[in-house]
């Protein structure tokens, strides 16, 4: 891994458009972290607790940008419970310094950055809440 | 002892400075000004929202700060408020918490209040038409706890006094306002020198002190008040850094403990106050404390002794900090102060900002020596010569 | 230049901190730092009230301070109120002189303004029915100069901004002011660090800054108000030090400044910031005025020549201090600042406490380089290395 | 002159009662440090210009008492205008440090003591109160 933040891997997933979309208002759920600005609208189903159709909107840093990525791609298609606990193991042990499978490991340069820390897992708040009704 | 030599001051060369004014400004150790010195020189930087390491690192020895304080009281970091000192503190509290109150809700104060725990409230009852009553004091200087009226919504006392070294009995404070249904608010300024304070055993809602009577710098204090309470009032000061937003029409707050540190906080002297209570926090404080109160039985011995002399607060050592007020016949405190200063001896004389107290004892001021865990005997010892020189002088 | 040596924190060994975050926190010379590890291994005491010899002494530089901050800003020393900071200033005056407004009375900021100059006014609006009204920007985020409603009581705006860099038309905001008997109120906080301030040329009756940003500690601030508006307002903070006399029946409040000063004052804060401004009064500003907008020229001329990059604020260097601000194309300013910082440049990225400005010109945040008198353009140089890689990486 | 505040000299006209009195509340003028809680009460009348009867009451510190006195002293019997002038010079001329004519010599020491020159210049102020109203 890297020590510099920004390397390909991590840029790579910010730059991933896969399960971006243009999120008109009132879509989905939105939350925001007023330290730094940065906002993330998340939206998408549960068909039988599978996530499915899983796109999203980040007016943010890449940081954020790539975790929403990386996000999307590891939900989309599967049991969304045990995949959405199974993420955030995943970022909660990066972030400690700890390892990590892919695409997480991308992350491995933040764990220095506490003050980057809730970019990273802005994301994860709104996953939360949009599939917290069910 | 051997902590008064981690105080420079005090160990300057020339003559011993005996300094008995800790209540009013304790000295600070080494530790203290090189953790201020490090920040200055290594991280200083503005706190939050900043990306750059130094930035990185002032904010996080600031958060550091925040739990170091905690970890002395007890209590979790984000119940601790940085403020200004401990009057920054409690004028906080009389705002934010005044707000939530109805004209004719009442608080109740005593008559041995340091004017920091007087004049906010009475500010608030003219704001607001709340109501302040005094609790009596005994012929000892210690607050009477009596029945409170039931329209009491917060009771507000010194934890110890600054003038008659009397420690509040908090249980039976604490048990009549739970009866009643009131606050408790404790102004701890006294308190904290003088050892860990676990809040969570006092059972109060909100507790105030100041750094520099607790060996750190100056311009910064605490308060600390229970979550439930921080969520529950509104911010007092208004700037950057409290808000969540701020539009041209109006703001949403941040949550606590960021809604009540409004602009840029006293980064340094929070740093300072951090590592002022780990190094407390470190020490023997069973130790300190039999030789404080030894020290405190050789001054209460030695007025006694002195013809002329009243020693204003409680005679014996119990309940009682290291904090001893007298009066010395018709001798005016600043004549004994000052030549008490040409042996060396620093003591404060006047009505040390508790008016309502010494007129209750009929007195204009008195005399104060109050001492901290680097006294020594020699300065008990420079104490009596010195009053020896005003008595003669001076009656 | 040569001032960058008296900083110790820009000369540590090691590779070199382009350090232009000095809006947000100014780094600190030897001269400061030494002026408070005096006073802590010295003197440090209480002041007022003590007679012994380390209370004498503290007072003493206290009283020095007030002095050598009245003389930077060419004004009276009994009309420096030390504050907690610019924020405590404002909350200051927005409680002391908002309670002699009445409802329908209104304010007047500006849409530039930090959030210290916003929210205290909201608070007012809610406390006492006050109107705030925002004057508009233009497209160099200049406030317009416009005709005031004749109800308008206050005009509080920055004298400089610390988003755009704008320095205020002062007196043509003083005259329209005038016009319809409104008082002035400059938040100095942008603009202090760039040399002595004037305050009876300007014609303002309020001037408000803080400490750290003026090379001195954290914790400390001023307010400066004309004498007859410190007598006519009320205290605002409750405590020892402000009064005349307390009884349990009310008080009556000292003479300004010490009515304003409630509870032990940030004296080690103020000591430094005294030092800070005696220290500055020496130096040659046509020379350091001159070195900083040519930096700034720089800044300007580069970042124009970036593709995707918007500067905010003046394009030229007319009426500006050095803090610039930018947008990079969808990058965001604190993946820029973060990969700054790996050159060694600090710098500063989001909303800058000054929401309403950004949302006016539909940013969520911006990327800020703010100078000082220690920069060099060695830091320039850094500053366009970091930018290449920040734009390669990220856009 | 000694450095010791309360020299011999000071103390002797802070203990002299010559012009002291128990002066009922009600009695002249009362002027009041509130920053050490001095309090000086001064009675006296003037006849065709000259100070007689003066009589004070002080609860303060020594250098107030003593201040007091000498004020009384230098007064008493005086063309009120030119003796009070006189009182004036003397003592702002020793508390700068500079010299001065007795009794007002017995105040050098307190020169270097900045925090107590308000002591000594309370009786000042009491004497111009209770003789501005003529
Ligand atoms: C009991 C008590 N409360 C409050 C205060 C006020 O503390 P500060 O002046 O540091 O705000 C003091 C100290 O003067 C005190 O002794
Ligand atoms: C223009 C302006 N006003 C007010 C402030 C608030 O200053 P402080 O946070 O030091 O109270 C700042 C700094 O953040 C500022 O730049």
């Amino acid at each position: 891994m890297n020590d510099a933040l920004y390397h390909d891997a991590l840029m790579a997933l910010a730059k991933d458009r896969t399960h971006a979309a243009a999120l008109p208002p009132g879509t989905g759920v939105t939350v925001d972290n007023p330290l730094c600005g940065d906002r993330v609208t998340l939206d998408g189903k549960l068909e039988n607790g599978i996530a499915r159709d899983l796109r999203h909107k980040v007016r943010g840093c890449a940081l954020c940008q790539a975790s929403a990525a990386a996000l999307a791609r590891v939900l989309d298609g599967k049991p969304a419970a045990t995949a959405i606990a199974e993420a955030q193991v995943a970022v909660e042990s990066v972030l400690a310094g700890g390892p990590a499978p892919a695409p997480w490991d991308a992350f491995a340069p933040v764990a220095r950055h506490k003050s980057r820390h809730d970019c990273v897992k802005l994301p994860f708040s709104a996953v939360k809440s949009l599939f917290s009704g069910t | 002892m051997t902590l008064r030599r981690h105080f420079p001051l005090l160990n300057r060369p020339g003559p011993r400075i005996a300094y008995l004014d800790s209540g009013a400004t304790a000295q600070t150790p080494d530790i203290v000004l090189d953790a201020v010195r490090k920040f200055e020189t290594h991280s200083r930087a503005n706190v939050k929202r900043g990306v750059h390491r130094l930035a990185e690192a002032a904010t996080e020895a600031y958060a550091k700060a925040r739990e170091q304080v905690a970890a002395y009281l007890s209590v979790s970091a984000d119940e601790i408020v940085f403020t200004s000192g401990c009057t920054g503190a409690i004028n906080l509290a009389a705002h934010s918490f005044g707000t939530l109150l109805k004209p004719g809700d009442e608080i109740a104060v005593s008559e041995l209040e340091h004017h920091s725990n007087i004049v906010p409230w009475h500010m608030l009852a003219t704001r607001s038409g709340v109501k302040v009553n005094f609790l009596p004091i005994d012929g000892e200087g210690r607050v009477v706890v009596q029945t409170l009226s039931p329209r009491t919504k917060l009771v507000a006392l010194a934890h110890v006094s600054n003038v008659t070294g009397a420690v509040l009995d908090v249980a039976a404070i604490v048990a009549e306002a739970k009866r009643v249904g009131a606050r408790v608010l404790l102004d701890g300024a006294q308190r904290t020198p003088h050892g860990p304070v676990d809040i969570p055993a006092l059972g109060v809602d909100f507790y105030a002190f100041s750094g520099h009577k607790t060996f750190a710098p100056h311009g910064v204090g605490v308060l600390w008040a229970k979550a439930e309470l921080l969520d529950a009032m509104p911010p007092f000061l208004g700037g950057g850094e409290m808000i969540a937003s701020v539009t041209t029409q109006g703001f949403t707050p941040a949550k606590a403990p960021a809604k009540f540190e409004a602009g840029t906080p006293p980064i340094s002297g929070a740093i300072g106050l951090g590592a002022a209570c780990a190094w407390l926090a470190t020490l023997d404080w069973a130790a300190i404390a039999a030789h404080e109160l030894r020290l405190t039985g050789r001054l209460l011995d030695g007025l006694r002794a002195v013809d002329g002399v009243t020693v204003i607060g409680p005679q014996g050592l119990q309940c009682r900090a290291p904090v001893v007020s007298f009066d010395l016949a018709d001798a005016h405190p600043h004549d004994i102060c000052q030549i008490m200063d040409r042996h060396g001896v620093a003591l404060r004389g006047g009505h040390h900002c508790a008016q309502p107290l010494h007129a209750k004892f009929d007195l204009a001021g008195t005399t104060r020596a109050s001492l901290a865990l680097y006294c020594e005997d020699a300065d008990i010892d420079l104490f009596f010569a010195g009053l020896a020189e005003a008595k003669r002088v001076l009656t």
